[in-house]
């Protein structure tokens, strides 16, 4: 076997195996877990990019764990798909875990950082685990693994955050076991659990209903944890009051990597065929993302804290992902609509929680009223703010705009004009709400301007460690929209398309 | 006196249970029976059938018919597919008569068992992978599933007499490690929500 | 009989993991107390277990056409083939060990979380605790959001 | 907020027959910990041997419990266990110079000259598997219980949101 | 020919921006960016003038897109060049006049007034020298993001309203203008600009090209046609420079340089006539012109009068393209460089009076004409130009429309002859009362500046450029073809229509 090819597994299993020494680092020294965890995630990322360039050029890698060929053991298969999450998401958390370096001092006590760290990189694991699987039990432990660590890293910020993280813990475990027992419906009439398997078993029992209860209990399971539309309500709560760190890196990489599953659900477990002619899914999926991009951003417009208000963009953001997957039955563009908003959506989000996270820890503030003459105490920050929302709003050539031309596109190329109206009418909704809070930061003088909020650190400049990983980001805003622009991406995105199954290339 | 969040939570959610139990109760209906031991999950999964015209000849002979072959490729389980292949020499068939006590199962009907070397890496055994059964005519292909292969192999793979423990450590051992790593995960979480004392 | 036969007696395993099922989502949905909506999610996954680990059963007498026969443990054994036991099927097994354990786990968190909004709130009834979230937003605490 | 500790005045026939009882639930799980070829594996061991833990450490209270389980010994186990465990199979990849995957037991690791790939992965499975599983699952649960059922009167922390 | 230098010329406003940021506490450095980034602009711009006279276009493709046949670059054609010479020029005047504006009021916040002018330049520029609607739409969008700031640069709250009127009308605009572009290359597979239409674009269904056709018109929002003007005026709380060269000048011309691409180079004149769309165009036209210019009669405030002027000024240039005749479509393509200098005198000469005299009201000017006679002479000039009197540029312009006007024959061509000839005699009525309060009334102390009779002329900055525009609005009356302007409107008719 090729080196690379052991890259997957090591990831997963090293990213582990950093936890287990990261805890008894902190037993000895609380300093230690945040500088293991950063290299050993700088090494992933390394590797996750040969992974990448394999996949691209090779083809899919399919590794056998214990040697035992894929219907009788655990398969993980690496195709376009994976590797491009996968290095999305390694990305995002090296980020994530700088960001914290400054921000998690003033909200978590210090004897607890070492605990922190190691829920942090478990949580880390859990993303990269259901990211490389091929095997659907194997996934759901991996979702489990990502999801009590972000059950407890919620709760640990305390106060207001707690009774969000237990509304969290009860929706999704059931989210979870939803999907485990939608598993069991599948495997009940297939037995076996491999994900390349059961593509080839299903279609021989797709009238059978079993399957397609298993289907719909998967999709709901899958739903919840991705605060797709009506099962978003654990969520707003969570982002508020979570830790900025844990927000920003739940907000960009957890519910990308949830959403993954629902995308492995729709082309590589089950067949678009199943989905159009069996319970014709199709449309319907399309109108509830519409409705998740107008409902969210109308909700985010009723906001005045501005991390509530982020969570509200997030779900209309997550129905312009659905939206793509729902387009991809009768337009590629759809697909690569879906792809290119995953990625531009971790970026510009992320670069937001981190914004607002700033901002509350230097000035203490919350309040989007409150917000006047933060570009003039934070110029840096605020440029980062506005860079993002840019992004989130769809001005060219930021990262937002590239993935609203292939969204359009997509529903020109399958006639379903309405959408284009909805995605249209979305972006000038989330240039209200976001105009709304750029005014305030650079342009709103009111007289005797009052800052009300007290947090620690208040007043004093961030540490480096905070502001760099957010103008990075606001940087990548730029730089991927323009990239999306030209025909660098192509070869990546027909090769996801391949491997997903779509039988066309663009 | 709650906010509206939670009252919608809530009928969601009820809608949700209601919607989802009367659908299963429905659905109960199409699972194989209860403590079958030629379901899907217990034995094998049925393939295909084709109309047996001299193909159980040569099904004796050792030799698998080319329909056969072409249509188990046709439906994926090829080397694309990263399937064993279906070469002259890399299976063998064996008849096996009614009554048979096999792989912890005892067979309920006779038929051909097709035998695969699968080409793992430390591993060349044939293995039991395809079922060919003769009924009124027509012969039914189906696919061995986990538990016969598992049942047939293990004592000589792992040395492991018990099934459950081979496979909970050896064939599906990275789920395994995944779940201790959950109760790790576990302890870590309430160490971090509520430990006060110590050095962690 | 038939009819009794064909959907109860062949299936009664599923629908009492179902009818478990009910019962627990409601405990989940209704009740206000926290930790009984924590015991109505275990009954839940319980509930699921069950249903796995009847799929991996062998061997219900009413149905077999071939003698007698029960599912065994899947421990190999040498009699097992004069005797003609069958095993039963490990992989549910294999699975359910690791739902448990899961499910242990949530319960763990869980539990560290009410016992952190009891020493918060000094209550784990919902609305109460709701009731003291609006105190202190009254006293300007937390910030108010519009929308609820 | 937390009800005033009460006193529980100490029990004679308890301790003792916790006492007893204690070791002989420590080695049972050991049995089982161990005893993979048969019936058990690592889970049912850990949890067993953490019954024991959490029987003593219930009658004699949490103080005395600390002394017999310190920290250091359960931080320890808790990531010792998960190193045996994922260990396992980095050496199988070693081994075989990353020509075998994860947990793959190469033709000429030490141990598969004497027992053979088979007895090696038996070998594999009953001493560096399960018991890893079991110390993990010991450790993870004592510790657990440890943090649930200590009664702390500390006061409530204030509201950051 | 592959040239690099359009290319060249976007990225001079550019690095400007970026030199900008750094210098903010050395207002000399900053502003020599400026001026240096302004002139570099204008010379590169005018060196690709003569290779299109000649007959070549001038293409540097950026980047091929994912979208087979979408390319972002840039295609210089003689009519874009015709609007990038005529903003890249103004860029230079109005830098300079901006330094002295902006100094002796000494405003606020001056490094992003200039950082974001930069950026508005790019995106007019980038307008005009753009090869298909997907570039141009990027540098729309980059112009009306980067106008905010300058337009609410008071920064008291009626100007935050105004800025929000702005964006309220300009975005939605954005939006249309995305749908039409994305149609556009759904129905004909490709966007680029083709002379005389996309050709594929002709066998879609007339309902489709309609739509299409209006949703292009209200993306095409920034050229102010009535109804959907009124973001204009307010616009106009905004300091004198901006209102310059932004409202008279980039942005609005911008819309109107959309309308003439769309009419000539998109949808195409055949089209157009097939559908009666031009008829549809032509008559929103002249009702703006005639009523932008009633508006503007009953106009105290200065700079309001000549927003409305502005209004059913580009109108005249919508109308021209609207009428599909050589000569009307050669008047639509002259009039936006003479009316941009013209009025961009007009604008400078309000804004100098304001930096002299802080006067905003025509009703206070009485005799400010004995008091600044060069500001009010200049002032005179933009207005005459404007009625279309020789001895003004305007008066080319307006006579080739009328010419292409009288050329449609048909009825309808005398009704816009008519509207013509009645718009330039409002803006009669409307300038020359200005022009008379200035030079022949009396002032009245208390209304004249309170107390103070000594106002001097502005700053020497602040004078210079607007004499300077002055005197070109008269150099193009007698040597139309400064600047190569009338060689590239020709070039550009014969690219239209075949054949000169």
């Amino acid at each position: 076997m090729l080196l690379v090819e052991h890259f997957p597994v090591l990831i997963v299993g090293l990213a582990m195996f950093c936890a287990y020494t990261m805890l008894l680092a902190g037993y000895l020294n609380r300093k230690l877990p945040f500088f293991i965890s950063l290299a050993m995630n700088c090494v992933f990322f390394i590797m996750s990019l040969f992974v990448l360039d394999h996949v691209l050029n090779v083809g899919p890698i399919r590794y056998w764990q214990g040697g035992w060929r894929p219907p009788w053991g655990i398969e993980y298969v690496i195709d376009a798909m994976n590797a491009y999450l996968l290095v999305i998401v390694i990305s995002i958390v090296i980020l994530g875990l700088i960001y914290s370096r400054g921000n998690v001092k003033s909200e978590i006590e210090e004897r607890k950082h070492p605990t922190f760290y190691t829920l942090v990189q478990l949580m880390a694991a859990g993303l990269y685990g259901i990211t490389v699987t091929g095997d659907l039990f194997n996934m759901f432990i991996w979702l489990e693994i990502a999801s009590l660590t972000a059950y407890a890293l919620i709760a640990v910020a305390g106060g207001r955050a707690l009774r969000p993280a237990y509304n969290y813990v009860i929706m999704g475990s059931v989210g979870a076991v939803l999907y485990l027992f939608g598993v069991g419906w599948i495997y009940s009439v297939t037995g076996t659990l491999n994900m390349a398997d059961m593509r080839l078993l299903l279609p021989l029992v797709y009238d059978n209903r079993a399957v397609q209860m298993g289907f719909a209990m998967i999709v709901v399971g899958v739903m919840i944890k991705a605060y797709i539309f009506p099962l978003h309500l654990w969520q707003p709560d969570v982002y508020t009051y979570a830790p900025s760190t844990i927000s920003s890196m739940m907000a960009s990489v957890h519910v990308k990597v949830m959403f993954y599953m629902l995308m492995r659900m729709f082309y590589s477990v089950f067949t678009l065929d199943f989905i159009r002619h069996y319970i014709g899914l199709d449309l319907l999926t399309c109108w509830v993302a519409a409705i998740a991009i107008l409902a969210g951003s109308i909700w985010a417009i009723k906001q005045r804290n501005l991390r509530r208000m982020l969570a509200y963009s997030s779900v209309s953001q997550m129905g312009y992902i659905l939206l793509g997957v729902g387009l991809s039955p009768f337009s590629p563009w759809g697909l690569v609509g879906a792809v290119a908003h995953i990625l531009n959506h971790a970026i510009g989000k992320g670069c937001l929680f981190m914004c607002a996270g700033a901002i509350r820890q230097q000035e203490g503030l919350k309040d989007i009223r409150d917000f006047e003459g933060i570009g003039k105490k934070m110029p840096y920050v605020s440029a980062a703010f506005t860079i993002a929302a840019l992004s989130m709003i769809g001005i060219p050539p930021t990262a937002g705009f590239a993935s609203k031309l292939f969204l359009i596109l997509a529903s020109l190329d399958a006639a379903q004009y309405p959408f284009v109206v909805i995605l249209l009418l979305s972006g000038l909704l989330n240039l209200v709400y976001f105009w709304r809070v750029i005014d305030q930061i650079y342009f709103v003088r009111h007289e005797g301007t009052k800052n009300a909020g007290e947090a620690e650190g208040r007043g004093k400049p961030l540490p480096l460690s905070m502001v760099a990983p957010t103008l990075i980001l606001a940087a990548l805003c730029v730089i991927v929209g323009i990239i999306w622009l030209t025909d660098i991406p192509l070869p990546l995105l027909d090769r996801i398309l391949s491997d997903l199954r779509m039988g066309v290339t663009i | 006196m709650r906010p509206r969040g939670m009252k919608t939570l809530t009928s969601f959610s009820i809608t949700i249970a209601i919607l989802l139990t009367a659908l299963s109760i429905y659905v109960v209906e199409d699972l194989p029976a209860f403590g079958d031991e030629n379901s899907p999950v217990n034995k094998h999964v049925k393939l295909f059938s084709v109309d047996a015209d001299g193909m159980a000849e040569s099904l004796n002979a050792g030799v698998l018919p080319t329909e056969i072959k072409s249509r188990i490729e046709k439906m994926g389980f090829n080397k694309e597919e990263n399937y064993p292949t279906l070469e002259e020499g890399n299976y063998k068939i064996e008849y096996i008569e009614k009554g048979t006590w096999l792989g912890g199962r005892l067979y309920t009907d006779s038929g051909w068992d097709v035998l695969i070397h699968e080409g793992e890496i430390f591993y060349n055994e044939p293995q039991q992978y395809y079922f060919i059964k003769e009924m009124n005519g027509n012969l039914t292909v189906y696919r061995y599933n986990w538990p016969v292969r598992v049942m047939e192999r293990t004592e000589e793979e792992t040395a492991i007499i018990n099934a459950v423990g081979s496979g909970l450590a050896d064939y599906r051992g990275y789920d395994t490690m995944g779940e201790e790593t959950v109760i790790l995960t576990g302890a870590i979480g309430v160490i971090l929500l509520l430990r006060r004392r110590g050095r962690l | 009989m038939e009819w009794l036969i064909q959907h109860v007696l062949e299936k009664y395993n599923f629908w009492v993991a179902m009818l478990i099922i009910i019962i627990s989502l409601t405990a989940v949905i209704v009740k206000e107390n926290l930790l009984k909506k924590l015991i109505g999610l275990s009954i839940f996954q319980t509930a699921m277990f069950l249903w796995y680990v009847s799929l991996g059963d062998v061997g219900r007498d009413i149905l077999t056409t071939w003698g007698l026969k029960t599912g065994t443990p899947s421990i190999l054994w040498e009699e097992a083939a004069e005797k003609g036991y069958i095993y039963a099927n490990p992989l549910p097994n294999v699975l359910m060990l690791t739902g448990i354990v899961v499910s242990a786990a949530t319960t763990a968190v869980a539990l560290a979380i009410v016992i952190r909004i009891y020493q918060k709130y000094g209550t784990i009834e919902e609305d109460e605790i709701i009731e003291k979230e609006m105190e202190f937003e009254r006293e300007g605490g937390e910030l108010k959001n519009a929308s609820s | 907020m937390t009800p005033e500790r009460k006193v529980y005045k100490r029990d004679v026939i308890i301790e003792v027959t916790a006492k007893l009882m204690s070791p002989l639930i420590l080695l049972f799980g050991l049995y089982v910990m161990i005893g993979t070829g048969g019936t058990g594996g690592g889970f049912q061991g850990g949890t067993i041997l953490a019954t024991g833990f959490i029987l003593y450490i219930t009658v004699f209270g949490s103080e005395k419990g600390r002394e017999k389980v310190p920290e250091s010994v359960n931080a320890f186990f808790k990531s010792f266990g998960l190193f045996l465990y994922n260990g396992a199979g980095w050496i199988c990849i070693l081994f075989s110079l990353a020509a075998a995957q994860w947990l793959n037991m190469p033709a000429f690791w030490p141990v598969t000259d004497f027992v053979g790939i088979a007895g090696a992965r038996s070998f594999m499975v009953a001493y560096m598997i399960s018991v890893g599983i079991g110390l993990t699952v010991m450790a993870s649960f004592v510790s657990q219980y440890f943090d649930l059922a200590w009664k702390e009167d500390d006061e409530m922390e204030g509201d950051e949101g | 020919m592959e040239l690099m230098t359009p290319l060249f010329a976007i990225l001079c406003p550019a690095i400007a921006a970026a030199l900008i940021l750094p210098s903010r506490n050395h207002p000399n450095i900053r502003e020599g960016w400026t001026i240096a980034a302004s002139v570099t602009m204008f010379l590169l711009v005018l060196s690709m003038a003569p290779v299109i006279v000649k007959g070549d276009t001038i293409r540097y493709v950026l980047f091929q897109s994912m979208f087979e046949d979408i390319y972002i670059g840039f295609k210089v054609d003689a009519f874009g060049e015709i609007f990038a010479i005529t903003a890249s020029s103004l860029w230079v005047l109005v830098s300079i006049y901006s330094i002295g504006y902006m100094r002796t009021l000494n405003e606020h916040a001056q490094t992003r007034y200039f950082f974001s002018f930069c950026f508005a330049i790019l995106g007019a520029v980038g307008v005009a020298l753009s090869a298909n609607l997907v570039t141009l739409f990027i540098f729309f969008e980059i112009i009306t993001i980067s106008t905010y700031p300058l337009v609410i640069h008071e920064q008291t709250p009626e100007a935050l309203r105004a800025g929000h009127k702005y964006l309220a009308y300009l975005m939605p605009a954005g939006a249309f203008l995305l749908f039409g572009i994305m149609t556009t290359y759904y129905l004909a597979g490709t966007t680029d600009f083709a002379p005389g239409g996309i050709k594929s674009l002709a066998n879609a269904s007339p309902v489709i090209i309609t739509v299409l056709f209006f949703a292009f018109l209200l993306g095409f929002m920034k050229a102010a046609w009535m109804p959907f003007h009124s973001w204009l005026p307010t616009a106009m709380i905004a300091p004198s420079p901006v209102s310059a060269l932004l409202h008279a000048v980039a942005v609005v011309k911008a819309g109107v340089f959309g309308i003439v691409r769309i009419v000539g180079y998109v949808i195409g004149m055949d089209l157009m006539h097939e559908l009666g769309l031009w008829l549809i165009l032509a008559g929103i036209a002249g009702f703006t012109m005639i009523t932008a210019n009633l508006f503007a009669i009953s106009q105290d405030n200065l700079k309001r009068r000549l927003a409305y002027s502005t209004i059913s000024q580009l109108s005249y240039i919508i109308l021209g393209a609207a009428l599909l005749t050589k000569d009307s479509m050669q008047g639509a393509m002259l009039h936006i460089p003479f009316h941009g200098y013209m009025k961009i005198t007009l604008f400078l000469c309000a804004g100098a009076i304001l930096v002299a005299t802080g006067k905003t009201r025509i009703s206070e000017m009485a005799g400010i004409g004995k008091r600044m006679p060069v500001t009010m002479l200049a002032f005179s000039i933009g207005a005459i130009g404007m009625a279309g009197i020789p001895p003004v540029c305007g008066f080319i312009s307006k006579l080739y429309l009328c010419l292409g006007a009288w050329a449609v024959g048909s009825p309808y061509g005398i009704i816009f002859l008519a509207v013509i000839l009645i718009s330039s005699l409002l803006d009669v009525v409307y300038f020359f009362p200005i022009i008379l309060t200035a030079f022949f009334s009396k002032p009245m102390g208390e209304i004249s500046g309170s107390g103070e009779d000594k106002v001097k002329e502005a700053p020497l900055l602040v004078v210079v450029p607007l004499t300077i525009t002055a005197i070109f609005s008269l150099i193009f009356f007698v040597h139309p073809n400064t600047f190569y302007i009338f060689d590239l409107a020709k070039m550009a008719i014969s690219d239209l229509f075949g054949g000169v």
